[in-house]
This record gives structure tokens, sequence and C-alpha cells, in this order.
């Protein structure tokens, strides 16, 4: 029962670290970017060649995967989606599934189609009983570092300079803007860093997800369910939304196999028919 | 808006004339089908790679006709596959079709085979009904009740008595649960549960956790290649191997293509299956050697074996009809055919057009510093059991 | 200007906006003659005009009704199987079938429109998507009715008006699909300039303002959601008639998700954006994946992105300028 | 003689605040009745209230004597209460002709047909062409709406009240936002208003409510403080001290 739970949660943490840079754009700037998975792609496979191929240690390559997946969201954010933002969300949809294709299709060509295993340092693979509670070391570890991060994330909003400016941006960006906040600047930095978690993510995630060209398209929908159902203010609600997502599939899987793919997508319609906002939706939002 | 309509139009009208084929050459065409997008890529990639290697091997020409491939992608999509399979018998005139990733995709097809009498060699797709669907088709995968039932009746002649088997919801994952539960339990084994994983799955946990509770002598696996990595390292992670569960499983599951890749995990799981890229023999050594080099060392796994041996049937058949054989005769003269293909000894059955091949047992272990899966055991000449002899 | 004047000229402009237009009849005159002239193309024209009947569907829920769905193959996979299974069960004349078919996608389509009337564009998005994958589970799930993962086989039809058989080159599929959307097409472009017609873009354009005007606004969207399932079953029924296979990729996310892009690419709200765009998608795609069947989706990708990049407005520029200059040319 | 709208002991709670508190009103045919009272008095709420928006917790509506209290919107404006917006609430995509013609076939009980073409009935032409010439609308009526000035938007959302054949119209600030120049046609427009339609006009600007109403209402915190004669209502201390008083200020 609690393994479960703990299981339910290392997933969940995943999902919120993969999917926080998504809610932040669509909340941010209301940009419907559905090649969002193809950077927690980057990032995982830049982890994969980092380590297996030129011998970086893990905990060195997870770092870069970050680095990596952010850099290539602040080029792309620079060339490519500043000049989305005003199309509507249908253009928005067009743009990022070509984005999507053409990723899937470039990794196919450059690594190759199979699927690629991140070598682990042997000790992650150990695991511990605690209470009655069966705790992977793998599983501890993406708690641990999703749960610092989502801490960071919200003291980061809550707190700086940066994510005063980001919330004023977010409330209105004509008015940010004639208080003379750089929002394009905010935008940018967001993306970016956004886009870097979700590499983060892929790096960490490549163990349980797995990871080959197909994974943007694969886990889409599910951080599309993570900000859908915890709506698009603040960081509160995709964290509550994917850790209930973790914990729900994976109890649902345990508990009825023969349910198991229902089970989401049915809680997912009832809460949305319940708050068609998601569950911590901003007041009086979109 | 009213002049993409006429672009549109306009286009529509110029389009047909421009894309049709220049008339048919005298040259025997393979239309080759495959999932060279979508999740079923790597199939596509392998099987496309080990034909090339085959034509390159074996030269363009057979019986005095010009061997052409032609490679059409479906992304795993069963109307695509159709459509694209009718469009090569009708416009392209091509004299066999080939490939087939998936059973949907092939099962699809096989009206089309039947009413153009056009043979369809199935290089992929293993569950066992797909070759009475018409008699056109000839298989040179492997059908899964042949190695799953394989499985059943080792498994229970190593003492091991209680069975938790998890299979992949589809298909194939139903066959191999059905056959491996048969022979188990005829053997005198007893099956704890059956638990079947969706297709689209992206974690392995909550079923393990189930294993874990059940304390079983040992897990029966059937994943599609590619998910079987994920399932063996949280089998490890979750500790069951030191809980004395033994993990079995079907060849898929330690795909050659990916073994090294997935790592010491795998380390002694033993599984039943018709290629090993470490199968003894001066055959596979050129065929696993040729392959490599052709494509920046990546090890061929099953499949590409499987279309390896596809081509040597078509080429075979060229042969023995002279290159002017339509397509019932071609069939005729792949009845029954046999050869040694770099898995070992393999036959089509005279009467099924399934495949007849030894199924090994093997472990994995190291060698010269590689994971491969090491054969310990065959069982020869095993035919589908799910066809009555 | 006097009144009678006033009413003249208001008279005309409403009329013009159902008049036909001359590109119009160009198109289908275009697809007429594919039929005749490219028999070599019918298989790939059959899917395209299957596909486009489909999108021409979503059109009106997401066009018309503004209502962003990527579920839309519910509706597709529901009238694929509910054909298919009809003929197994003796129903084998083609336009029967596709007329039962319709009417149960119907039902189904008013029974889920109950979940969309409500909430933001991503909460429609993910309601309807996830239909579908609660409809695809099903399915999976009753290998006994629907073949499961293998697909529903033996799913053969009847001739058409018990005259043309099926056949393996597809122009009898392909005359057939041509003719149903051809009809289906007229009753749709009759229905979106009519009044109720009217009503549904007025939701779609201003919801507040609409109810304001007393229009219920739930039930114009209950009835376009409903009359568009019936539109995408019948397309899937098309698709299960003239392929006599039906496999769970009906009721995949990937058939929504290619649809929403070709119905963008065609363009929303005039009805032939569905066609156009899954012409254009699906030939391109065609052309594309025979030249490199391995990367195709890197050249798809790049155009829809450069699509977007350069604007839709300029691209149609294009061939506006070059037909001003044919026109310059021959006087 | 019954009322044209009435409303008795209306109550709405939100949670432990009342926003309308015991408001009874009655409003004669063909009254030009105006609502005033300070921001935050309650009058989006009584507007709400009144067109189904929101449900009372307690209270009846009539319109014309009959309970229109849990009638559901689109029933209400059948009935003919009908209401315009304080923000412009219209069909950007559509032309005033066809804003208005979609009313008028409303009106007409034309708009449930899937089958007719629009335009081709001519009570809708001439009821619509009516409207449009009513409120100098003719001559952009074929003009996208997002492209009207802002005045004529505004004049537009007044003339598709009218189109609905409204027997009580409720007019949300018609002259917010209408810069100077343009607010003369708004007074016309209000002045073309059919005599036999009852106006309950809510604005704040004064001079624009006494120009027009007869008999004003006074809400603070969501209960009617008086009702009486424009110079009543001007001359009472009451309403200077809480609403002419602060508006002098801002």
């Amino acid at each position: 029962m609690l393994t479960n739970l703990f299981d339910g949660l290392a997933y969940g943490m995943l999902l919120f670290v993969m999917a926080c840079g998504l809610s932040v754009t669509l909340g941010l700037m209301n940009l419907i970017n559905l090649a969002h998975g193809a950077f927690a792609m980057a990032g995982g496979y830049v982890t994969a060649v980092l380590v297996n191929r030129l011998g970086v240690p893990f905990f060195a390559a997870l770092p870069l995967a970050f680095v990596a997946s952010a850099l290539i969201g602040l080029v792309l954010e620079r060339t490519l989606y500043v000049h989305v933002y005003r199309k509507s969300h249908l253009e928005q949809v067009l743009f990022s599934i070509g984005l999507v294709f053409m990723a899937m299709s470039g990794v196919s060509y450059l690594v190759g189609s199979e699927q690629q295993f991140i070598k682990l340092p042997a000790f992650l693979a150990n695991r511990y009983e605690v209470l009655g509670v069966s705790i992977g070391a793998y599983r501890l570890l993406i708690i641990g570092v999703c749960g610092v991060l989502a801490l960071v994330l919200q003291l980061a909003v809550a707190r700086t300079r940066f994510g005063a400016q980001l919330r004023a941006a977010v409330d209105d960006p004509v008015v940010a803007r004639g208080l003379g906040i750089h929002v394009d600047l905010v935008f940018a930095a967001t993306f970016a860093v956004g886009s870097g978690l979700a590499g983060l993510g892929g790096a960490l995630g490549a163990e349980i997800l797995g990871l080959d060209p197909t994974f943007p398209v694969k886990y889409m929908v599910y951080f599309l369910i993570v900000v859908a159902v915890g709506g698009s203010a603040g960081m509160t609600g995709p964290l509550v939304a994917a850790v209930l997502l973790g914990v729900a599939d994976v109890a649902g899987k345990y508990y009825a196999p023969q349910f198991g793919a229902f089970i989401i997508y049915a809680l997912m319609i009832v809460i949305l028919l319940w708050r068609p906002q998601g569950l911590f939706a901003k007041a009086g939002g979109r | 808006m009213k002049n993409l309509l006429a672009a549109a139009s306009l286009l529509a009208a110029l389009i047909g004339p421009a894309v049709s084929p220049a008339a048919a050459e005298d040259a025997f065409k393979i239309g080759l089908i495959l999932p060279m997008t979508g999740p079923s890529q790597s199939t596509g990639k392998q099987i496309n790679a080990a034909v090339k290697l085959f034509m390159q091997q074996n030269g363009d020409e057979v019986a005095g006709r010009k061997v052409e491939i032609i490679l059409r992608d479906d992304a795993g999509v069963a109307d695509t596959t159709r459509r694209v399979a009718q469009e090569l018998v009708v416009k392209d005139h091509v004299s066999v079709l080939a490939g087939f990733g998936l059973t949907p995709l092939a099962l699809a097809t096989a009206p089309i085979a039947t009413q153009a009498k056009v043979p369809m060699v199935v290089m992929a797709a293993a569950t066992s009904v797909i070759t009475e669907k018409s008699p056109f088709i000839v298989r040179t995968a492997q059908v899964m009740p042949q190695v799953a039932s394989t499985m059943g009746t080792w498994t229970a002649g190593q003492g091991i008595k209680k069975v938790v088997t998890i299979v992949t919801d589809y298909g194939p994952g139903i066959d191999a649960e059905t056959w491996f539960v048969k022979n188990f339990q005829a053997a005198g084994g007893e099956i704890q549960s059956s638990l079947r994983v969706p297709l689209a799955n992206p974690d392995f946990a909550p079923f393990l956790q189930r294993v874990r509770d059940a304390q079983p002598d040992a897990v029966f696996v059937f994943t599609p290649s590619g998910q079987g990595a994920a399932f063996i390292k949280q089998f490890i992670e979750r500790g069951l191997d030191k809980s004395g569960i033994r993990l079995i499983a079907l060849g898929d599951v330690t795909d050659d293509d990916q073994l090294n890749a997935m790592g010491d995990a795998t380390l002694g799981v033993v599984t039943a299956g018709p290629y090993s890229a470490a199968h003894p023999g001066a055959v596979n050594a050129k065929f696993v050697a040729a392959f490599k080099a052709a494509n920046s060392d990546l090890r061929p796994n099953f499949m590409a074996v499987f279309g390896y041996d596809g081509m040597q049937a078509i080429y075979d058949a060229i042969k023995k009809t002279n290159g002017k054989g339509d397509g019932s005769a071609l069939i005729e003269a792949m009845k029954g055919a046999a050869w040694e293909s770099p898995r070992g000894p393999m036959q089509i059955d005279a009467k099924t057009r399934d495949i007849i091949q030894d199924v090994y047992l093997r472990k994995v272990e190291k060698k010269d510093g590689e994971l491969y899966n090491i054969e310990f055991g065959s069982v020869p000449k095993v035919r589908d059991p799910a066809k009555p002899e | 200007m006097s009144r009678a004047e006033n009413i003249a000229l208001a008279a005309a402009s409403l009329r013009k906006v159902s008049a036909v237009r001359a590109a119009e009849i160009a198109f289908w005159l275009a697809a007429l003659a594919a039929f005749a002239l490219l028999p070599d193309q019918a298989l790939l024209l059959s899917e395209v005009t299957i596909t486009g009947l489909f999108a021409l569907s979503l059109d009106l829920v997401l066009g018309y009704g503004g209502i962003v769905s990527l579920g839309h193959a519910a509706f597709f996979g529901a009238g694929a199987y509910a054909a298919g299974l009809l003929t197994k069960m003796g129903v084998t004349d083609p336009l029967l079938g596709l007329a039962l078919s319709a009417a149960a996608t119907a039902l189904l389509g008013f029974v889920t429109s109950f979940l969309v009337l409500r909430g933001s564009d991503l909460t429609r998005i993910m309601v309807t998507l996830a239909v579908a994958v609660l409809l695809k589970e099903i399915a999976n799930r009753i290998p006994g009715i629907t073949g499961g993962a293998d697909g529903l086989q033996g799913v053969a039809p009847g001739p058409v008006l018990g005259i043309w058989e099926f056949d393996i080159f597809g122009q009898v599929g392909f005359g057939y699909s041509l003719a149903v959307t051809f009809v289906l097409f007229l009753i749709a472009r009759r229905f979106v300039v009519s009044p109720f017609g009217w009503s549904i873009r007025a939701v779609k354009e201003n919801q507040l303002r609409t109810s304001a005007i007393g229009i219920p606004v739930s039930r114009r969207l209950i009835v376009v959601y409903t009359l568009a399932a019936a539109y995408a079953g019948t397309a899937g029924a098309l698709l299960a008639q003239t392929t006599q296979f039906v496999s769970l990729d009906v009721l995949e996310f990937h058939r929504s998700a290619n649809l929403m892009l070709m119905l963008v690419i065609g363009g929303t709200g005039y009805l032939y954006g569905g066609l156009i765009g899954a012409l254009l998608f699906k030939l391109v795609q065609d052309a594309i994946a025979n030249i490199t069947p391995e990367y195709w989706e890197f050249w798809i990708g790049l155009l829809l992105v450069i699509l977007v990049l350069i604007g839709r407005d300029r691209i149609e520029a294009i061939p506006r300028a070059l037909l001003r200059r044919l026109r310059g040319a021959t006087p | 003689m019954t009322a044209a709208l009435e409303t008795t002991n209306l109550l709405r709670r939100f949670g432990g605040l009342v926003a309308t508190n015991d408001v009874s009103m009655c409003l004669a045919r063909g009254a030009r009745h105006a609502l005033i009272g300070p921001n935050g008095a309650g009058k989006t709420t009584l507007i709400n209230l009144l067109t189904g928006v929101l449900a009372p917790s307690s209270g009846t509506i009539r319109l014309d004597g009959a309970d229109i209290t849990t009638a559901s919107r689109s029933r209400r404006v059948e009935l003919g209460l009908v209401r315009t917006f304080q923000i412009n609430q219209l069909f950007p995509g559509f032309t005033p002709l066809q804003t208005v013609g979609l009313a008028v076939s409303r009106r007409l009980g034309l708009d449930r047909n899937m089958w007719r073409r629009i335009g081709s009935d001519p009570r809708v032409i001439e009821g619509s062409v009516d409207v449009l010439e009513r409120f100098d609308l003719i001559d952009v009526m074929n003009r996208p709406t997002a492209t009207l000035p802002y005045g004529k938007q505004r004049l537009l959302e007044i003339a598709v009240a009218i189109a609905c054949g409204p027997r009580v119209l409720l007019l949300d600030e018609p002259a917010a936002g209408v810069p100077e120049g343009e607010r003369g046609e708004i007074m016309d427009g209000l002045a073309a208003l059919p005599a036999d339609v009852t106006v309950l006009l809510i604005e704040h600007d004064m001079d624009l409510v006494f120009r027009f109403a007869d008999r004003i209402s006074v809400l603070v915190s969501g209960a009617l403080l008086l009702e009486g004669t424009a110079s009543e209502v001007a001359a009472d201390p009451r309403v200077r001290a809480v609403y002419l008083g602060d508006a002098s200020h801002g």
C-alpha cells in the first residue's frame, strides 16, 4: 500500500518537473506548446550520449542536461516561438506539432530509433525496507531532486524579484510593460528554465519512462493532463495534479489492473466537469 | 479563401499525372511495407537493413530478373498498410508483398493478397491466426505459440511450480500468455495470476508490486521489444531477483538490438526465442559481421533475421519458377522450402505456410565484454501448436 | 436612400453569403475529373475524400461551434466499428449501413456533448481526448465483439445500390465515398447558411450576446456536436466499408491530432478547409513518404513550421498574385 | 393596470454578504426609469438577477404580471425582457445586418430553421432594416462589426436589443466609454427607442439620466434608498450625500 504511494509519488514528481514549464508557458504566454515533450526528450538524449558514449558521470550529466535543454529552449524561443505568441491557439498547435515531427525524425536520424538506456551508478539500484515500505534508491533520488526543485520553484515565484515580475507579466503583460518590466526577457528566461526542467525530467525519467524518438508524443498527453487538471495558476496546481495523477495511475494499475488505463482518464473527466479551469484556477481565469 | 479553393482544385487536377508511375518495366518488384515511423519504427529499420544486406550479398538479379524493392512506410496504421499494399499491387504491379510489422497490419492486408493473388511474406507479425487468413500468406518470422509453448514446457521441467504471467495486452501478448499457460499447466504447473499490461504503459511498478506480493517461483514475461529493458530494470530495482523469483521471458524481451544497453541487470535472464546473434555457426557469423559492418555496428536482432529469411524465401521461389511464375506459382514454390538460416535450420510448412524452426533456450551472459543471449538448449523443428498437424 | 432601396440592398448582401461561387463549382468539377481521369490514384484519393469528410465534421464543431476537440476520432472510430459490425450482422447494404452507423454515432455525440458545453480550449481538448481514449480502451477490452487489438475482420459489404461491387482498384470505393461526401457537403453547406447555422456561428463569436438575444447556447452546441458526430461516424463507416477492415487505430490519438492539423492547414469556418487540408496534407505526406519512408516526418514538420511562421495569408497571396498575372496576360 | 416589470422583496446573498437587499421596484408600461447608485451598490447583481444569470435567494420577479423568477435566460428574452451590456458584447465577425438579422429571426421564431437560407424571409429583412435605420446604422450595415467606430458599436449594442422586440429593455450604461464627439449619436439612439418599450437605464452619467428618465431609483449597498421623479431625487439630501457628492469628487 505505502509502497504504491511511494512509487506514485516518484512518478508524479517526475511528471511535475517535466510539465511545470508547460504550465507556465501556457499561463504566462498563453502559448499552447505541444513540443514541450521534445525538450524533455532532448534532455534524455543528451544524458544518454554523455553518460554512455563519453563516459561522463551520471550526476555530472544531469545539470548538463538541464543546461543543454535550456539553451535549446532559449534559442528556439528567441528565433521561432517569439513569432507565434500572437498567433491563434490553432496555429500554435500546428507550429509545435511541426517541431515535434522534426525532433522525432531528427533524433531517429542522429541516434537511431531504438530504446536508449542510461548507465546508472550501481548504488541507485539499491532498495531499502523502511517500516515495511520498500523504497528504491532511484525513486528516492527522483523524489528528492524533484521535491527540492518544486520547493525552489515555489519560493522563486513567490519570493524573488524575478518571481514578482513573472507574476505581474502573467496577470497583465500590458501593465507589466508599462511598469518597466522587460516582459520579453521574462518570457525568454521562463521559457528557457521550463525547457531546462523538462530536459532534466527527461534525463531522470528515461530509466522509468523509457527513451525513444516517439517520447514527445507518448507523454505529451500526460503533460497536458497535469496542466489541465492543475490549472495554470502558480506552481501548486500542477504539483498537486501531477502527484494525484502519478498516485492514481500506479494505484489503479495495482488494484484494478484490468481497468488500468481507464482510471486516470475517467478521473480527469470528472475533475474537469467539476472544475473546468482546473483545480487551482487563476481568479476569474480564462 | 476563394483563391485557396482555386489553387487546391488546380493542384488536384495537376498532381495526379505528375506522380503516375512510369510504365512497368520487367523488374521483379517486391513491395516492402514496414513501420518506418511511429512506435514500431525500430522493427522497420532492422528489417529494412537486413533486406538491403541480403540484396547486397546475393545480387539484385535472380533467374534473369532484376529484383527491385519498393519500400513504403505505414507508420503501424492498419488502414494505411492496406491502402499502400493495394497501391503497390494495382499501380506498381509488385509480384510480392512483404514486411508487416504488427498483427493487425497483416490481417488488414490479407484480403488484398487473396484478391490479387499476390504472395504476402510476413516478416514480423507473430500472431498464429495470420497465415489462415489467406492462402497467399507465408511467414518467415516466428509464431508466438511456437515459442511460448516451448517455454511453458521447459519451465515446468525446471521444478518451477508457481508462476505469475505478465504480458502486454495485445494480440501477440495474449497468444503468448495462452500458450505458455496451456503447456505449463499441462506439465503440472500452477498459474497464480495472469496480468496484462496496457500497450501504452509508462510504468511497470504496480504490476511488479503485485508479483512481489504473490511471491511466485518465477514470473513469465512477454513485452514487445523495447519495453523489456524497463521491465527487467524495475524487476531488479524492486529486489525481486533477490527474493528468489526467477525471471523467464520470450526472446523479444532481451532483444539483441538493445541487450548491451540494457546493462548487467539482464544477466541470467532465461528466454526462449528463435534467434540469437550469438548463435554458433558460420552462416550466422558471416551474417552478423556483414550486418554490423553495413549499419555502423548495430547488432542484428531477430527481426533482422526474419526479414533476411523472407528475402531468402522470395529469391528461392523466383529461382524455382525461373523468374516466370505468377503469384500462385511463387506460393507453391515457397511451400515446403527449407534452408540454413543464420538462426539455424528452418522450413516453411507445406501445409500451413507457417514457419517450422528450432526454438532455443538462452541465458543472458557476457561474452567478449558484451551481453548476449547464449543458447543452452533447443527444441528442434517446432511447428505452430495452434494449427492442426 | 429610400427604405425600399435599403431593403433590396440588405436582401442582396444576405443572399450573397449563401451564393454558389465559381471556385466551388470548379472544385467539385475537379473532384469529378479526378474520379474519371485518375483511376491510378483512386485508393489514395478515396482515403483523402474520407479524411476530408471527417475534417469537415471537425470544422462544424471547431470552425462553427468553436469547440476545440482533440478526440474527434472517437466518433470516426465508433462509426467504423458500427459499420463493420453491421455487415457482420447481415446488414450488407452499404447505404443502409452508413445510415445506421451515422445514427449510432449521433447518439454517442449527443450523450458526450454534455461534457464539452463548458470550459476553456484546454479543458475541452482534454475532455474530448479522454473520451476517445476511453472508447479505445473499451474496444480493446471486448475482443469478442470488436476483434480487440487484432482488428475486426470479415467486413464484407455488398455492392453499392446493389450494382457496384467494391474492387481492388478502389474505383468503386472512391466514387462511393466521393458521392456520399458530396451529398453530405451540400447538406452541411445548406445547414451553415440557415438561421440555425448562423446562430451556431453566433455562439462561437460571443456566447454571452447569443444568450442575451434569447438563443439557448447549450442546446445549439448539443445539436451541432451531435450532427458533427454523425458526419464523423459516416466517414468512419465509409472507411470500414471501403477497406473492409477495422482496427483499433481508427480511435487512436494520432488520428484526431492529424485531423486537427489538416483542418487548420485548410482553414476553419468555411467548410472547404477540411477537404482542402486533407487533400494537401495527404498528397504531400504521400509524396514525401514515397521519397523518404523513414524521415518524411521531418519534412512535414518543417513545412508546418514554415507555414505558421510565414502565415497563411501570405502564402495564399502567392496563387492570388499568379492568377492576377495570368488574367493580365490573357485579357 | 399591471406593471411591466415588478420585483418583490428581491434578495441575493453571496455567502454572508447581501448583494441585493429586499429590492421591490415597479416599472409602469412605457416608463423611462433610471437606476443609479455608487460603485458597488449592487447594480450589476440586480441586472443579473433580472436577466436570469443569477438566481435570487428569495423574492419574485414579474414581467407583465407573469412570474419569471425561475425562467431560463432565453425564456425571459422570449417573453420580452432584453438587456444591453456595459462592455460591448457583439459578434466581431458579423456585420450589423447579420447581427440584427439573427436577433429578428429569433424574434420571429425562425432561428430553429436548419434549411431556409438566411435572407430568404422578407420579414427578417424588413425588420432588420427598420432597426438599422432607426439607429442610423444602415450605412455601415455590411461592414464587419470589429471594424466599426466605438460609438457605432455602442449603438449596435442597443439596436440588437431592440431587434429582439423587447417589452422591457435594460440598458446597462449605454454611454460608457463613448468619446464626447460620438455621445450625441447615443442620445439620439436613446431618443429613438419605441415609446411602448419600458426602459430601465443603469447609468453613471447624471446628465444623461436627468435628460432621459422620468423616474429614478437610487440603490445603495444593495437596498433601495429612494424612488421618485428626477427633481425629487436631485433635491434629496441623502442622495446628494451618498451619491451626487461622491460623483462630484470623481
